[in-house]
């Protein structure tokens, strides 16, 4: 369908003084036509939309109606359509349907050996527990921690948790999750205002609570030690500004917010949040006590398959929405 | 096509001043120069990790065990200052890895396909060049530029991991990432010297094949190249991952292969043998195409199954890539184990098939004894040796006692340097001639094949014993009972490196006063012996055109043989061609 | 190649080329330069082999930290970003169809898009993918630092996941740079109907980037 | 289990035979299994001989038969000859499936271990191994090989033994040469060993010890006292770093009722001073990189470093009192002592043996308040030279 190569031939007769007596230079190029190109990622991106679709599916029905399909169901769906568009990229974008048979030839092979490698060696890791089943799993579930400094000889995934914890109890953490949890109260006091100098500093408060709830903040860097200050002269200029203009209550809470930052009055303003609820909720969640239930022994089990992150955004919901942001990476 | 070469000249010619010559063999795409460098850099090479190898025997010429009172004696190369047993001990696991690395993937992996096969690839297809002829040249400066890196890695103070980087000991071990990555890097880089070469020889033994030669009537060194060019390609790129994912694993700690992390170490080693035991059969095939043609060419003698030999070489680089789990008998599953070792086995056919098909081909030839054919016959001799003792460590229950002892050790420098650096040896004084235009002096080859031989045997029987006595591999200090069977196989590498050292003198002797060399000093019938010795710098004058077999020594004459000299036998001569088609001599 | 008749100095690159001189026709080169750049492929794919034999393997060892693991990635980002190498390859044989027709602006309009796609690829995945999830500590390895990991084995997910994305990013930077300088040679007037053999082969190599996605989406992103 | 019934006769050997044996193994098998490996590998040895032999007798022979002659040229013969070539690629593949299977049989009886086999617990650590006895026990006692003390592992002959074996950081390999079999140690999971040993058959008997030459009371020891014993050396057959070599094990095969009788004595020892267990503690698990007399190793030395002050490559400083000592052992890589590598494996201790090793630390002090508040108490507590195992 695609070799025309003799009709191209007119088409560049003038400039190609060996176009006639050459012809076998042209033999072995093949021109494929604009149209199967467009049909083809047409499909290609229909078949991305299936896969997927297939996915979102298979959730969904564990979600409404229960049903949990075998693990096999997804990946052998995922991968065979894969393939598909794999065959479908290479036939035709890459032009291996009208070329030198060698290079699939070249390609199988390659298939092949990498076929051989997957086979091979999982022959070795998955029959481990053929005589002595402790022979199979690891010693530590996570791994030794032997000789990882940061781990100091805990499984990685536990000594993150400690650390996570030891973040939680220092002082200035707890003053920044106390301001937020303030923060996020002014911003709902200025939306009850409803004037548009109240939506632009519940805006201006937003952006800090945000800032400084991001959840990088503090598990990653600690907060450094002027950027509550810099935060509350943020807000009082900003409040200054409002009170130019002649909008003194939004003004008002945005010194109130301000005075927050700066972290007078914060006992009181934990007393009134339940902050301490907040703590808990993710201390438990560092613990893995709400995972347990979840992952009660048999993680890999296909009947177990309810979404640990769903219990995760409910806690940091009462520490802020944003908080819940950056995690999962939408 | 021009068809027409500027001028005539051997490729060796000088062009112009001595700025003007290393430029042009710097920037040279010219297959045969690209292959000399590689010669002589491999060779170079060769002398450093024999060097090594070397101190590695003097360092095990004594039991050396730390006394009672805190001192210790006989350890030859320990640091002046090294107050403890493991520092002492350090630089011998520093030593051996230098001589492993270097001789793994510095020297025996480039070995005959780089050089040899690089200068007799085109030759032997009756082709210009390779198809790819820059990149060539490329893959020789990736040869380069990884070597430097190696070779950086070991003027910054050496890694100790052994060759073979097993983790977690290679990323945990000494304190700054540098050396080792470097190391890593350099093997990594050399892994695409690798990959380019053999897909260059790919590519040109499809493509650029003389008109009138089949795929049956390629020589059998081309088979075996183009076989190894095959496992280059395929398996190189794993051992390409898996040095990234060590280095990854190093530098960051990502944890795929560390067992601290949760990973684990036996998926490191499938990763690492999945190319490097492929990787054998890169070295020793194109040895086994070199000897093919040594012996056809030397006893003038038609080669015994032809398709045999050929398809064979297929058959084991096919094989080659479900074998590799031999080397993990002691860390693997049980049923991994036993599928291993069966088909470990099946190994053993196609390259007992060769040595049947080698030594027929002897049987009613003419066969003459000179420097490359002796080579090729201590091949086969130390080949089976090598051979015959991969059974016991093949078989299950012997491989439990055997494994990573001497007796392994011993078993693949019979296989890698009985197989392939012999063969190297044989092919070179083979294709000497052709090379560089001159010969060499016969006697002295032969004296420094023998000496080599004797001076191999001494070193490595030796240590069959040893591990077959309990003696662990990579000891810096062992027990006294060992004493005088490591004693024995040190003198042997003294031996041994002094039959590398008449070669030497032998070598620098040709280039000073050797004998001008006629284009076919030994009847070979192969294209090679078509060109002028040295080749000009497009291999021929006319594209040759093929009309006989490599091996139809019964039937046709050699090229720039008289046929007087050589009379065909009678009854095969009756309304055959009688002369090999030479085109510069009919033209 | 060396003496280029002088009639023929009027004629654009591409016309005035002549194959190299140890082969005996342009067309065996194109030949054996294809035959040549898939053997490189299949070393590619043997690359990323390493990669799709660590997945397969732990995920098999450890299908808890693989199931949590793509649920904390985002699949509206993979599958934008399949789609973008999608069009971008359409692109890439679009414009390989554009030079051998003839029409060199359309073929480099097609080649910016291709660059373009691809350099949006890079964004979207540092973006949105790479810096927030590495900045609250979802890191492979020994960096781990995600306190509400439920499987222990979770770093090891982040370890393939980064690795094996890392390495195709860099194949796609490599892609991108093979294919800035087809653009710029064709400026110079280097390909056209009866030669684009560098194109032909850069589009393969963009190919192949795109091929190793369209595995890499599914396995990292929608496996559970 | 199928272990071969063999006899082990060497009279019942031909003189050729056991000549070969001696050369390539010069000690005696010690366990059944091992008696079956060596008749597999005699086997091998004069049925890769023959084949070598035949090959290099054809060789040499068609070598000078058909040396270059002048005026004699090579006679035609045929290219090929298909039933000569399927003869010799059918020959061997059936040699080869007999070989396998022959290997597989003696390989299963090798790694799988009677159901009734005793379990022990045996742990690699750069570069020392220790062992855990069912009854909770770990062996104290060592030999010297060299300058350094390598343990003693006292095994009953003929009873069945699994070790399931697990290293601390890197991978090791457990091979006894004896037994003609070799494992992998590695970190993440548990790996077997199993052996039966042959009675001791020589006639080395277990001596009386010095201490009892001396009067002291060590009960423990005498229970082994004149009791016939073989030994076997355990080698690190993976490489594992500096003192790879020196990573050395005895296994002591005594009579079944002196183990147990043996055993029940160490799982209760008699009561140690800390500093006494802290020295036990030191040579069996500490003396490969930590020296007691000032000498710099792999690790820093333990001479007087109680109450100094340790510079760690972080830059920061600590002075060294029980609570560091203590978190050294715990977090080996928490704090790197400058100018060391960060290579200490993690060694599980009980807290006895922990305060054992603060104990021992705190007698090396050169400073005598220090010392005298281990070694206080009256003269019969002081350090003795009584935990090594009888030469």
């Amino acid at each position: 369908m695609a070799h025309h190569a003799p009709a191209a031939s007119d088409h560049f007769d003038e400039t190609d003084p060996h176009g006639h007596s050459k012809h076998g230079q042209h033999e072995s190029h093949v021109i494929v036509g604009p149209f199967i190109l467009r049909t083809i990622l047409v499909v290609l991106l229909l078949f991305t939309a299936l896969t997927v679709g297939i996915a979102q599916l298979e959730i969904a029905i564990q979600n409404w109606f229960g049903i949990y399909l075998p693990w096999w169901v997804n990946v052998v769906g995922a991968m065979s359509i894969a393939t598909i568009k794999s065959i479908l990229v290479m036939a035709y974008f890459m032009q291996l349907k009208y070329d030198n048979p060698i290079n699939t030839v070249a390609m199988l092979f390659c298939f092949f050996a990498l076929g051989l490698f997957l086979l091979f060696t999982g022959l070795d890791l998955f029959t481990r527990d053929k005589i002595y089943d402790y022979k199979a799993g690891p010693v530590v579930a996570g791994g030794t921690g032997a000789g990882v400094v940061s781990a100091g000889g805990k499984p990685i995934v536990e000594a993150s948790k400690d650390r996570f914890l030891v973040k939680l109890a220092e002082p200035d953490v707890r003053e920044a999750m106390i301001t937020v949890n303030a923060l996020r109260h002014e911003v709902h006091e200025l939306g009850k205002l409803g004037t548009d100098a109240a939506r632009q500093a519940a805006a201006v408060i937003s952006a800090r609570a945000d800032y400084l709830s991001d959840l990088k903040t503090i598990i990653v860097k600690q907060i450094e030690p002027g950027e509550l200050a810099r935060s509350a002269k943020h807000l009082r200029d900003r409040a200054a500004e409002l009170r130019a203009g002649a909008a003194s209550p939004a003004a008002d809470l945005l010194e109130k917010a301000a005075q927050h930052v700066a972290g007078v009055n914060l006992a009181e303003a934990a007393a009134s949040y339940s902050i301490d609820a907040t703590f808990a909720t993710l201390a438990s969640f560092a613990h893995g006590d709400h995972g347990q239930h979840a992952h009660s022994g048999e993680a890999a089990s296909t009947s177990d398959r309810s979404r640990p992150r769903a219990g995760l955004t409910d806690a940091l919901e009462v520490f802020g929405p944003a908080a819940a942001k950056p995690q999962g990476g939408h | 096509m021009s068809g027409h070469s500027e001028h005539h000249g051997s490729y060796l010619e000088r062009k112009g001043g001595m700025i003007a010559t290393i430029w042009d063999w710097a920037t040279t795409v010219d297959h045969k120069k690209i292959g000399v460098m590689y010669l002589f850099a491999i060779l170079f090479m060769f002398f450093l990790g024999g060097m090594a190898a070397i101190a590695v025997r003097m360092e095990l010429w004594e039991p050396v065990r730390q006394a009672a009172d805190g001192s210790f004696t006989g350890q030859l190369f320990r640091p002046a200052d090294a107050v403890s047993m493991s520092e002492g001990n350090n630089f011998y696991n520093r030593l051996f890895t230098l001589h492993g690395a270097i001789m793994v993937f510095m020297v025996i992996v480039p070995s005959i396909p780089a050089s040899l096969g690089n200068f007799l690839l085109p030759l032997m297809l009756g082709a210009k060049d390779v198809a790819f002829p820059r990149l060539n040249l490329l893959s020789w400066y990736i040869y380069v530029f990884g070597s430097i890196f190696a070779v950086c890695s070991i003027i910054l103070g050496g890694v100790d991991t052994g060759w073979t980087f097993y983790t977690p000991y290679s990323t945990t071990t000494d304190a700054d990432h540098i050396k080792v990555v470097l190391m890593v890097l350099g093997a990594f880089i050399l892994g695409f010297s690798s990959i380019l070469t053999g897909l260059n020889f790919i590519v040109t033994v499809h493509k650029l094949r003389a008109p009138g030669m089949g795929w049956f009537d390629m020589p059998l060194f081309i088979w075996a190249i183009y076989s190894s060019a095959i496992i280059q390609v395929l398996a190189t790129p794993v051992i390409g991952i898996t040095l990234l994912l060590l280095v990854f694993e190093r530098v960051f700690r990502i944890g795929i292969f560390d067992p601290a992390l949760g990973g684990d170490p036996v998926l490191y080693q499938h990763f690492f043998w999945f190319y490097s035991h492929p990787v054998v059969y890169v070295m020793i095939l194109p040895g086994m195409g070199v000897i093919s043609d040594v012996l056809a060419v030397q006893s003038h003698k038609r080669i015994f199954g032809y398709r045999a030999i050929a398809f064979s070489s297929l058959g084991i680089a096919a094989v080659s890539f479900i074998v590799w789990g031999h080397h993990m008998f002691t860390s693997m599953s049980e049923l991994a184990s036993a599928v291993f070792s069966a088909l470990t086995f099946l190994v053993a056919i196609p390259t007992a098939v060769k040595v049947f098909n080698w030594i027929a081909t002897l049987y009613k030839g003419s066969i003459t004894i000179n420097t490359p054919m002796l080579y090729a016959l201590i091949f086969l001799f130390l080949f089976s040796i090598g051979g015959l003792t991969g059974l016991p460590l093949g078989t299950l229950s012997t491989d439990l006692h055997l494994h990573d002892s001497y007796f392994v050790v011993a078993h693949f420098h019979y296989v890698m340097m009985g197989g392939t650096i012999i063969a190297l040896m044989a092919g070179i004084h083979h294709w000497w001639p052709k090379m560089f235009g001159r010969m060499y002096n016969e006697t002295g080859g032969m004296i420094g094949a023998i000496v080599v031989f004797i001076g191999f045997n001494i070193t490595f029987l030796t240590q069959f014993l040893l591990g077959t006595q309990g003696m662990p591999r990579r000891y810096a200090s062992y027990f006294d009972e060992y004493t005088s069977l490591h004693q024995l196989s040190t003198i042997g590498s003294w031996v041994l490196l002094a039959g590398f050292l008449i070669h030497l003198f032998v070598f620098l002797a040709s280039f000073a006063s050797g004998k001008k060399a006629p284009p076919n000093p030994w009847g070979g019938l192969t294209l090679e012996w078509v060109a002028t010795s040295p080749p000009i710098e497009h291999n021929f004058e006319h594209e040759p055109l093929v009309k006989h077999g490599p091996y139809d020594f019964d039937t046709v004459v050699p090229p720039h043989w008289d046929p007087k000299d050589y009379p065909i036998p009678e009854a095969q001569a009756g309304g055959r061609p009688a002369v090999a088609h030479s085109p510069d001599r009919n033209a | 190649m060396s003496s280029i008749p002088s009639q023929n100095a009027s004629k654009p690159l591409w016309a005035r080329y002549t194959h190299a001189s140890h082969f005996r026709t342009a067309a065996e080169e194109f030949d054996a330069c294809k035959l040549g750049f898939w053997l490189f492929l299949t070393t590619e794919v043997l690359l990323f082999g390493g990669i799709f034999c660590a997945y397969f393997i732990f995920r098999t060892l450890y299908p808890g930290a693989w199931k949590e693991g793509s649920q904390l990635l985002d699949w509206r980002f993979g599958g934008l970003n399949t789609a973008v190498l999608l069009i971008s390859s359409y692109t890439m044989a679009a414009s390989i169809y554009c030079f051998q027709k003839g029409y060199t602006r359309r073929a480099q309009w097609n080649l910016i898009i291709t660059l373009i796609c691809g350099a949006a690829f890079l964004f979207i995945k540092l973006a949105y993918e790479y810096i927030p999830k590495w900045s609250v500590g979802k890191r492979p390895g020994a960096l781990f630092d995600y306190p509400f990991a439920a499987d222990p084995h979770l770093p090891l997910w982040w370890s393939v996941y980064y690795s094996g994305t890392a390495i195709h990013a860099a194949h796609v930077i490599i892609g991108m740079v093979l294919i800035a300088r087809v653009l710029y040679r064709s400026y110079k007037g280097h390909y056209g109907p009866t030669h684009y053999t560098m194109v032909e082969i850069t589009g393969l190599y963009w190919h192949l980037v795109d091929l190793i996605w369209i595995f890499l989406f599914p396995l990292l992103y929608l496996i559970h | 289990m199928t272990v071969h019934e063999h006899t082990t006769n060497p009279a019942a050997l031909t003189l050729a035979e056991g000549f070969f044996h001696r050369m390539f193994f010069q000690r005696a098998p010690g366990t059944a299994n091992a008696v079956a490996t060596d008749d597999m590998y005699m086997w091998l040895w004069w049925f890769c001989l023959a084949w070598f032999v035949f090959l290099m007798g054809l060789l040499g022979f068609f070598v000078i038969r058909y040396r270059r002659r002048p005026g004699k040229i090579a006679q035609t013969s045929t290219s090929h000859n298909t039933p000569l070539e399927i003869a010799w690629t059918v020959i061997p593949t059936l040699f080869l499936v007999y070989i396998f299977f022959k290997g597989f049989w003696g390989y299963m009886d090798k790694v799988v271990s009677p159901g009734h086999a005793i379990e022990m617990n045996i742990t690699g650590v750069k570069w020392n191994w220790s062992l855990q006895y069912p009854n909770g026990a770990e062996s104290t006692y060592t030999t010297r090989l060299g300058a350094k003390e390598i343990p003693v592992f006292y095994m009953p002959a003929e009873t069945p033994i699994r070790l399931r074996m697990i290293s601390q950081d890197v991978m090791h390999a457990l091979w006894v040469p004896d037994f003609r079999i070799k494992q992998d140690v590695l970190p993440n999971r548990y790996t077997t060993f199993w052996f039966q040993a042959n009675a001791p058959s020589g006639d080395k008997v277990h001596p009386m010890n010095d201490l009892e030459a001396k009067g002291s009371k060590a009960p423990f020891i005498a229970e082994l006292a004149g009791v016939p014993y073989e030994d076997h050396i355990i080698y690190c057959a993976e490489y594992c770093g500096d003192e790879h070599s020196e990573m050395a094990a005895v296994i002591r095969v005594v009579s079944d009722d002196a183990f147990a009788r043996w055993l029940d004595v160490i799982a209760n020892p008699t009561d140690k001073s800390p500093v006494e267990l802290g020295e036990i503690v030191w040579k069996l698990k500490c003396a490969s990189c930590h020296s007691i007399d000032g000498s710099r190793n792999t690790g820093p030395t333990w001479k007087n470093i109680f109450n100094t002050n340790r510079r760690f490559t972080d830059g920061s400083s600590a002075v060294a009192d029980e609570e560091y000592i203590r978190n050294s052992i715990l977090y080996p890589a928490r704090q790197v002592v400058e100018g060391y590598p960060n290579n200490m494996p993690l060694i599980p201790l009980r807290e006895r043996q922990l305060e054992g090793v603060i104990a021992f630390i705190k007698s090396l002090s050169d400073d005598p308040l220090v010392r005298a508040s281990v070694l206080a108490p009256p003269a019969e507590q002081k350090k003795e030279e009584g935990q090594d195992a009888p030469q």
